[in-house]
């Protein structure tokens, strides 16, 4: 395996049909890094991932291993390891023969494949299906499948594109776990796309945030979930409520339409007079604050409860509670400062 | 490795240029080789008439009817007996798409007769289908008929040669082509309302169509070239003079080789016509992964 | 810019005086497109198996006479003919000479070739056509016959205006093959001419007003030309055609064999001329002078009377031999056998009493092949 | 799905147009079969009686045993030489459009519209000058000129069908191109190869014209003896003939059954997420 | 559409080659009701819901609806809708004409099928990708387009195997709720596979947890969430710490190997002496409680950490907490009797 002490893209681009679906993403990844690649639907995570395996030519930028260029070599020569979005098992050769060909490829004597192949399929749990072919596994078998052809080749960079979202709960957690173990003891680099953000909290020791193929933040775990680098980022990690306002005198807004003054902690410039934004997740919204708010909808969540409710002067606010409520009854709702963030409403 | 290269090579890429091209080239070099150069010599040759200016040949063979004809007459054999052999393979192969018993030796039987070769069909078209063979002799013993019907000696006995040995051919292909199309498509659209119609119609069919085409393009040059049975079981002088006599006649009767090299080079660009339509029509097409999603 | 890849050219060995003898046996590689192989092989094999000094073994290659001049010409365009002797008949022969194939073997061996000056008249008139370039193998006077099952036809036609009326009195019954596909069909065709008085039978565009008048009469009847002699033949055999054109070897060889009932029998039309038919040999340019050698040893060799007793096969291109003196008491048991009992005495008599003709040369036969397609088959369609 | 096959009138008109079939296929078959062991056959519903000299004869007088070698190998030659060469390139025609790419396929395709008549005797004169012709090598080499296009051809379609993403997934397994070739292509495309080889071996066999140019007297194939006996000049036997075309059948059926016994050509994995019944 | 009260599965069992894969799956479903298919990976739901589907025959057992014997009728004479655990999208057809194809199929006019059409894809947020193909478009968005396929049709009962396991977090709760909204408004009945616990709490009337092709339990989200009817359901619903044990006493059970003894909740028939396990979530573990532990592991989850922390009496458990704990810190923990469930330690 072709170790390395940092990997660096350098304004990677990939446009299909002219548009860009990854646009100029820099990025440098330190040998040993776990980084997860966050964004919404289509926002060009696997594009990226693509094209950092060499499956997909850039448009433009370059990509460096220590000091190889590296986005002209196929990618074969690469030395990655990589479970697909949609799998792509090799239909025709059994779980065991599909988690051995990389060994294979790399030249790995017969004994150690055997090894090390049973290890792979030990570690997600299909002993009893080995020597089943792809088509008769279930969605999330095969999805097993795909992360021990990915791992058991020991890759110096390894990238998975949603490798656990067919899993449940349990096993979820268990595959979890296992991946950081591995990364960690096998010193592997890892790139790693979930839509899943507690997944992606919990492994990573940093985020990169994509919208429409830009970059909107990257940082550390909290940093992202804490401090959102604007409003979009905010709202992809569940700060549901984005109330529209305008700034006044510093750290406070007017609630549109009521007028209503809040505080809050802006984020970025944010100037008096500016239309912002004021973002809040559901649980970070009291239950024993001043304001009133009537329950609209509520849904269970196993011992939580999602709660939507209106406040009189007409704002729309999701909370969470331990208590249950029922629909039409009261609520006294809070925002604490630190945790309302106030974000200028670019126009996009 | 400096900047521009690697630019260029990545805009290359792009548009579906890389190493991997280098697989072309064993067959490149070997048609370029064996067939390009030959057959250069063969088109001059053919502008080399024994009299007459650069196109004498190509004139004297439109000018002369019975010539001309034999394009008319070999389409009118060739395109029928290909589209039958298609349109004929897809249902069958369609049903032989499950599993079932006796598939393989089903599949067997149907591919059997391509290995009758020309002559063999010729033969048994000749015993089976002639005056006094097994076929007329059950139609007159039973009194479906009073005298032999002619199915020899005419268009019907190239027809049937063709159809006998060109379908088993698109068959073969077919049901290939057709089992390599995901069959969890056909389900999904079962659970949209879908009937086995719609869904041959609507799914099938369409991811089956370039292979289809192909399959119509090859059959169509199997029939078109048709000439050991044009003879034998045909009308070789009437209905069933098809251009490759005509070519034949140029070359091993009349050492005309001029007039051969243009016959064979009118009756290549006929086909050529018929396929450049078809696989443009064929462009048009989804042609693709057969696959659905995940898996 | 465009000759052939490059053309011609001298082939080293094969210039200069030809030996007596071959410096060592070689091996002779001989090409059949006539069929001739079926009279000749049996001469071949002994002349190998008493001139081993000479040739050290002979492969046998068959083909159809039309791809022949192809195959001889990409090996004389590239300067490696492998193909040291050809037996063909009259149109391969013609077409070697037209594209000039042929090593001239005479006059220059004339003097080796012994044989030929007891060639049968026949046989004599027959090596004309081939000129300096072959030497005459094997001969017969062919036909044309008809030929009927007398259980079918009790009284067969005596001329051709008789053969017409059957012909109108039993729709589809008469049957001939494509001529340019069959030995007896083409027979016909160059017989009628002398059969209808026609007034140049060697001139199939200017002189054969009447055959072709006869032949499109007759066309009104016949249902079909078959592709091939054969097909006539078992149609003939399954009662499917009652009158049939045939040769003298046509008529035995398949009785023999079995295609065709024993109690066949044959007719002539009055006023009929044989033509004559016979197999050539000959050496394509660009053989060593060595193995030209050897083939005219062997040669020689085959214009022997013993070994020309051999052409009397079974019948298959009789009565075969080229040459006089040659009775068929001298022929193989196996063969007089067969003759004894499928051969017919009035040939003796036939062959001795009508005059003899050679065919017509191939560029006229070529131009009476077309018009009878395009008159005569061709003429089908429109109907 | 559905296991009905019962009784839709689709159906029967298929299994009914699949029965005529075979009811033809027999009587052209049998006939010829029947025939070829006829010592005599005239107008009855069989011979008169039966021999098998007819094949004696055939085997003797065209020395069949080297020829049936010959042609077999010159098939098995044909056949791997033109998967190994077209499969790849058909590969690249398949997924790829490049400038040039159309022309590409033009050229591809003309040697198979282009009846060898405008090509043969140069091709064969090429041949003889590098010493190529008139041995196994020159019939090898004529009979590819046809046969690689035509593969490229046929696996064209088959090559498309296959998601790209198995590839992308081998390769980032570590595979070469030409493992990605061999151990994923060539499993997945078994059935058209299967088919094309198929094809390719039976035009070989019966590709009369460029096999007569290039072959000397060592190296004639079956179809050369077949074509001889059937339209040579001179007097030959129906049932020999057909004792001949029953020995081709019969080899090329070998073949076949060899062929299709080693894999189901419907049995692509594909088909494993069918139900299993 | 064909309307319906009630659709019985009767002893529904799937076998693959000899070996179950759905076991007698009894159960009655009710016009419109949203049911839950949950389980570990390769439990059977897929199985289930092709049986349903009429994608593959049944081994044994029975479907009725209302009176109708169901399970002998081809899949599109049944009526149903579905949404592919692998899409299985056509990939010859452009976004819009494989959302529009059902309704072709069921003869809708043109301009209806237009409009339906056109807001089922805007439902799916894929206006911008309406002409594409397949091929074209990303996991997610393919996956919104198979939704989009399956609901344009408003089919009398709607099966979804895993439809939102592709998006992300805000697009999956929008997803949701949009697909509880259709569910009401259009009066559909939906059997809904999802391995996302939340999910099924959330929009589920009763669930059914399966088990290597076995019902384990039915009922709704709170009953299951609340009193796992065992302790592999238990072990499901993310009662991540199972400690082994046995029963004494009553409600009690001495802890192994320690020997100490805690009071739980029996579930089931537990008798004084019985092997038990005892199940408790990270989340009802109390950190004010009177054991010590060890913090062993910490992970980040978003302003919650999971925490593995060990007793002094060797016992491994999971605990979740809103403060920040690091590795090597004394937490004390307590069990919540009430949340301490105590299962029979059956032998499988
Ligand atoms: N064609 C087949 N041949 C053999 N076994 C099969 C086949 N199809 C499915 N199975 C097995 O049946 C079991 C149930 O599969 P199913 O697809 O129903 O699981 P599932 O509950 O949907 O799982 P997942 O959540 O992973 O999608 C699995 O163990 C699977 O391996
Ligand atoms: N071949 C293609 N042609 C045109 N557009 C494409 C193609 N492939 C991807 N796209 C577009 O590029 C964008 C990025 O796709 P990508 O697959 O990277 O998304 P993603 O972030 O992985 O999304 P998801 O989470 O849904 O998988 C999408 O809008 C998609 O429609
Ligand atoms: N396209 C011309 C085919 C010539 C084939 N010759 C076959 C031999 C019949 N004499
Ligand atoms: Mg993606
Ligand atoms: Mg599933």
């Amino acid at each position: 395996m072709t170790r390395f002490e940092r990997l660096r893209l350098d304004g990677v681009t990939r446009q299909f049909a002219g548009v860009d679906a990854l646009s100029e993403l820099s990025l440098e990844i330190q040998r040993g890094e776990f980084i997860a690649l966050l964004g919404p639907s289509g926002c060009g995570k696997s594009t990226a991932l693509n094209c950092l395996a060499g499956l997909l030519p850039l448009t433009a930028g370059s990509i460096w291993r220590d000091d190889v260029r590296l986005d002209t070599l196929p990618p074969e020569r690469r030395g990655f390891g990589m479970v697909f979005q949609n799998y792509a098992l090799f239909p025709h050769m059994s779980v065991q023969k599909n988690v051995s060909f990389g060994l294979q490829m790399h030249g790995v004597t017969r004994a150690e494949t055997r090894r090390r192949t049973t290890d792979a399929i030990r570690l997600v749990h299909l002993e009893e299906h080995a020597t089943k072919l792809p088509g008769q596994l279930s969605g999330g078998q095969q999805q097993r499948v795909a992360i021990a052809r990915a791992v058991v080749i020991e890759p110096s960079l390894v990238l998975m594109d949603e490798p656990l979202s067919n899993l449940d709960a349990k096993l979820r957690l268990e595959m979890r776990t296992e991946i950081r173990r591995l990364h960690q003891s096998l010193g592997l680099t890892t790139v790693y796309v979930t839509h899943d953000q507690e997944e992606a909290l919990s492994l990573s020791d940093r985020l990169v945030v994509l919208r429409d193929g830009r970059v909107q933040q990257i940082g550390t775990p909290e940093e992202v979930h804490t401090r959102p680098a604007n409003r979009h980022v905010a709202d992809f990690m569940g700060y549901r409520n984005l109330l529209p306002g305008r700034a006044s005198s510093g750290a406070s807004l007017l609630l549109e339409p009521s007028g209503v003054r809040v505080k809050g902690t802006p984020v970025g410039s944010v100037n008096d007079g500016d239309p912002v934004v004021a973002a809040i997740r559901p649980e970070d919204i009291r239950l024993d604050g001043d304001r009133e708010a009537t329950v609209d909808v509520v849904e269970y969540q196993g011992r939580e409860f999602t709660v939507e409710a209106r406040t009189d002067d007409g704002l729309m606010l999701h909370l969470r509670t331990g208590t249950r409520l029922s629909v039409g009854d009261k609520v006294r709702v809070g925002f604490p400062p630190d945790r309302l963030l106030l974000f200028p409403a670019e126009a996009s | 490795m400096t900047a521009t290269t690697v630019a260029i090579r990545h805009r290359l890429a792009e548009r579906g240029v890389d190493r991997q091209m280098l697989l072309l080239v064993p067959a490149t070099v070997f048609v370029v080789a064996l067939f390009v150069y030959p057959f250069a010599y063969g088109i001059a040759v053919s502008l080399q008439p024994a009299e007459g200016g650069l196109l004498a040949a190509y004139q004297a063979f439109f000018a002369d009817a019975y010539q001309r004809d034999t394009i008319g007459t070999t389409l009118a054999i060739a395109l029928p007996a290909a589209l039958l052999n298609v349109v004929a393979s897809v249902p069958i192969a369609y049903r032989m798409r499950g599993r079932f018993r006796g598939k393989r030796l089903l599949t067997t039987i149907l591919v059997v007769p391509i290995t009758l070769g020309t002559v063999l069909t010729a033969e048994g078209l000749l015993n089976f289908l002639g005056p006094a063979g097994w076929f007329n002799r059950f139609l007159v013993t039973t009194g479906l008929t009073d005298a032999p019907v002619r199915l020899t000696n005419n268009y019907w006995g190239v027809f049937f040669s063709l159809v006998i040995t060109g379908f088993p051919f698109a068959f073969l292909l077919v049901l290939s082509y057709l089992s390599g199309i995901d069959p969890s498509l056909e389900r999904a659209a079962a659970t949209l309302g879908a009937g086995w119609r719609q869904r041959f119609f609507r799914i099938t069919l369409p991811l089956l169509a370039p292979g289809l085409a192909t399959t119509f393009c090859l059959t169509f040059v199997l029939a078109f070239s048709v000439f050991p049975s044009a003879i034998l079981v045909g009308d070789p002088s009437g209905s069933t003079r098809v251009i490759s006599i005509a070519a034949y006649e140029a070359a091993y009767v009349r050492y005309d080789y001029a007039g051969a090299s243009a016959a064979a080079i009118i009756m290549g660009a006929v086909e050529l016509v018929v396929i450049a339509i078809v696989l443009g029509l064929r462009g048009l097409l989804y042609t693709g992964s057969t696959a659905g999603g995940k898996g | 810019a465009c000759s052939p890849p490059e053309s011609g050219g001298g082939t080293t060995g094969a210039d200069g005086p030809v030996p007596d003898k071959p410096t060592k046996a070689v091996t002779l590689n001989v090409l059949d497109v006539a069929g001739n192989l079926q009279l000749t092989q049996g001469m071949i094999d002994d002349f190998v198996a008493k001139n081993a000094d000479i040739v050290e073994k002979v492969t046998y290659t068959k083909a159809t006479a039309p791809e022949l001049v192809g195959k001889i010409k990409a090996q004389q365009d590239a300067n490696r003919v492998d193909i040291d002797l050809v037996l063909t008949g009259v149109d391969g022969l013609a077409a070697g000479i037209d594209q000039g194939l042929w090593l001239p073997l005479l006059p220059t061996h004339a003097s080796r070739l012994t044989g030929m000056a007891a060639y049968l008249p026949g046989a004599a008139a027959m090596q004309e056509l081939a000129g300096d370039n072959g030497v005459t193998v094997t001969y017969y006077p062919s036909g044309p016959l008809i030929e009927y099952l007398p259980g079918k036809v009790p009284n067969p036609p005596k001329n051709a205006q008789e053969l017409l009326d059957f012909a109108k009195a039993n729709p589809g019954a008469v049957q001939y093959a494509r001529p340019s596909n069959s030995g007896p069909g083409r027979t016909f065709l160059m017989g009628l001419p002398y059969l209808l008085g026609d007034s140049d039978p060697k001139d199939p565009e200017g002189g054969w007003d009447k055959t072709w008048a006869f032949l499109k009469e007759l066309d009104a009847q016949i249902t079909l030309y078959p592709s091939s002699t054969s097909e006539t033949m078992k149609n003939l055999a399954n009662g499917s055609a009652k009158i049939i054109l045939s040769t003298t070897g046509w008529d035995i060889n398949p009785r023999v064999l079995g295609t065709v009932p024993k109690e066949a029998k044959i007719g002539t039309l009055e006023g009929f001329h044989w033509v004559t038919d016979a197999h050539y040999a000959v050496v394509p340019k660009g053989v060593s002078t060595d193995k030209q050698a050897a083939v005219l040893s062997l040669l020689t060799w085959m214009l022997t009377p013993e070994q020309q007793a051999k052409a009397y096969d079974k019948g298959y291109f009789f009565p075969g031999p080229a040459i006089k003196g040659v009775p068929l008491t001298m022929a193989p048991q196996d063969s007089q056998q067969a003759i004894a009992e499928f051969g017919r005495p009035e040939y003796t008599d036939l062959i001795a009493n009508n005059p003899l003709e050679v065919p017509l040369d191939a560029k006229s036969l070529v131009a009476a092949f077309d018009r009878w397609d395009r008159e005569i088959g061709g003429s089908k369609v429109k109907k | 799905m559905r296991r009905s096959i019962v009784a839709s009138p689709a159906a029967w008109l298929v299994w009914g147009t699949v029965i005529v079939f075979f009811v033809f296929l027999t009587g052209i078959i049998g006939s010829v079969v029947v025939n070829s062991f006829g010592l005599r056959w005239f107008d009855s519903w069989l011979p008169e009686a039966y021999t098998t000299d007819w094949y004696g004869q055939a085997w003797d007088e065209f020395t069949l045993l080297p020829v049936l070698t010959v042609t077999l190998i010159v098939c098995l030659l044909v056949a791997g030489i033109s998967v190994l060469v077209g499969v790849p390139a058909a590969y690249v025609l398949a997924r790829r459009r490049f400038p040039g790419s159309r022309f590409l396929y033009l050229l591809f395709l003309l040697p198979i519209l282009m009846p060898p008549i405008t090509y043969g005797i140069p091709l064969a004169t090429v041949l003889y000058k590098y010493g190529l012709a008139g041995h196994l090598s020159g019939v090898v080499l004529a009979n590819l000129v046809p046969s690689i296009p035509f593969v490229i051809l046929t696996m064209t379609p088959f090559i498309e069908q296959i998601d790209p993403a198995v590839e992308r997934a081998a390769r980032m397994c570590g595979a070469r191109t030409r493992h990605v070739f061999y151990r994923i292509l060539a499993p997945l495309l078994v059935p058209g190869i299967l088919a094309s080889v198929i094809l390719v071996v039976v035009r070989t066999v019966g590709m009369f014209e460029l096999t007569f140019l290039t072959a000397g007297p060592d190296s004639q194939t079956l179809v050369v003896a077949l074509f001889y006996s059937m339209s040579a000049a001179g007097i030959r036997a129906q049932q020999s003939v057909d004792a001949m075309a029953v020995i081709y059948c019969v080899m090329m059926l070998t073949l076949l059954v060899v062929a299709l016994r080693f894999v189901n050509p419907t049995q692509l994995v594909a088909r494993v997420k069918e139900d299993p019944e």
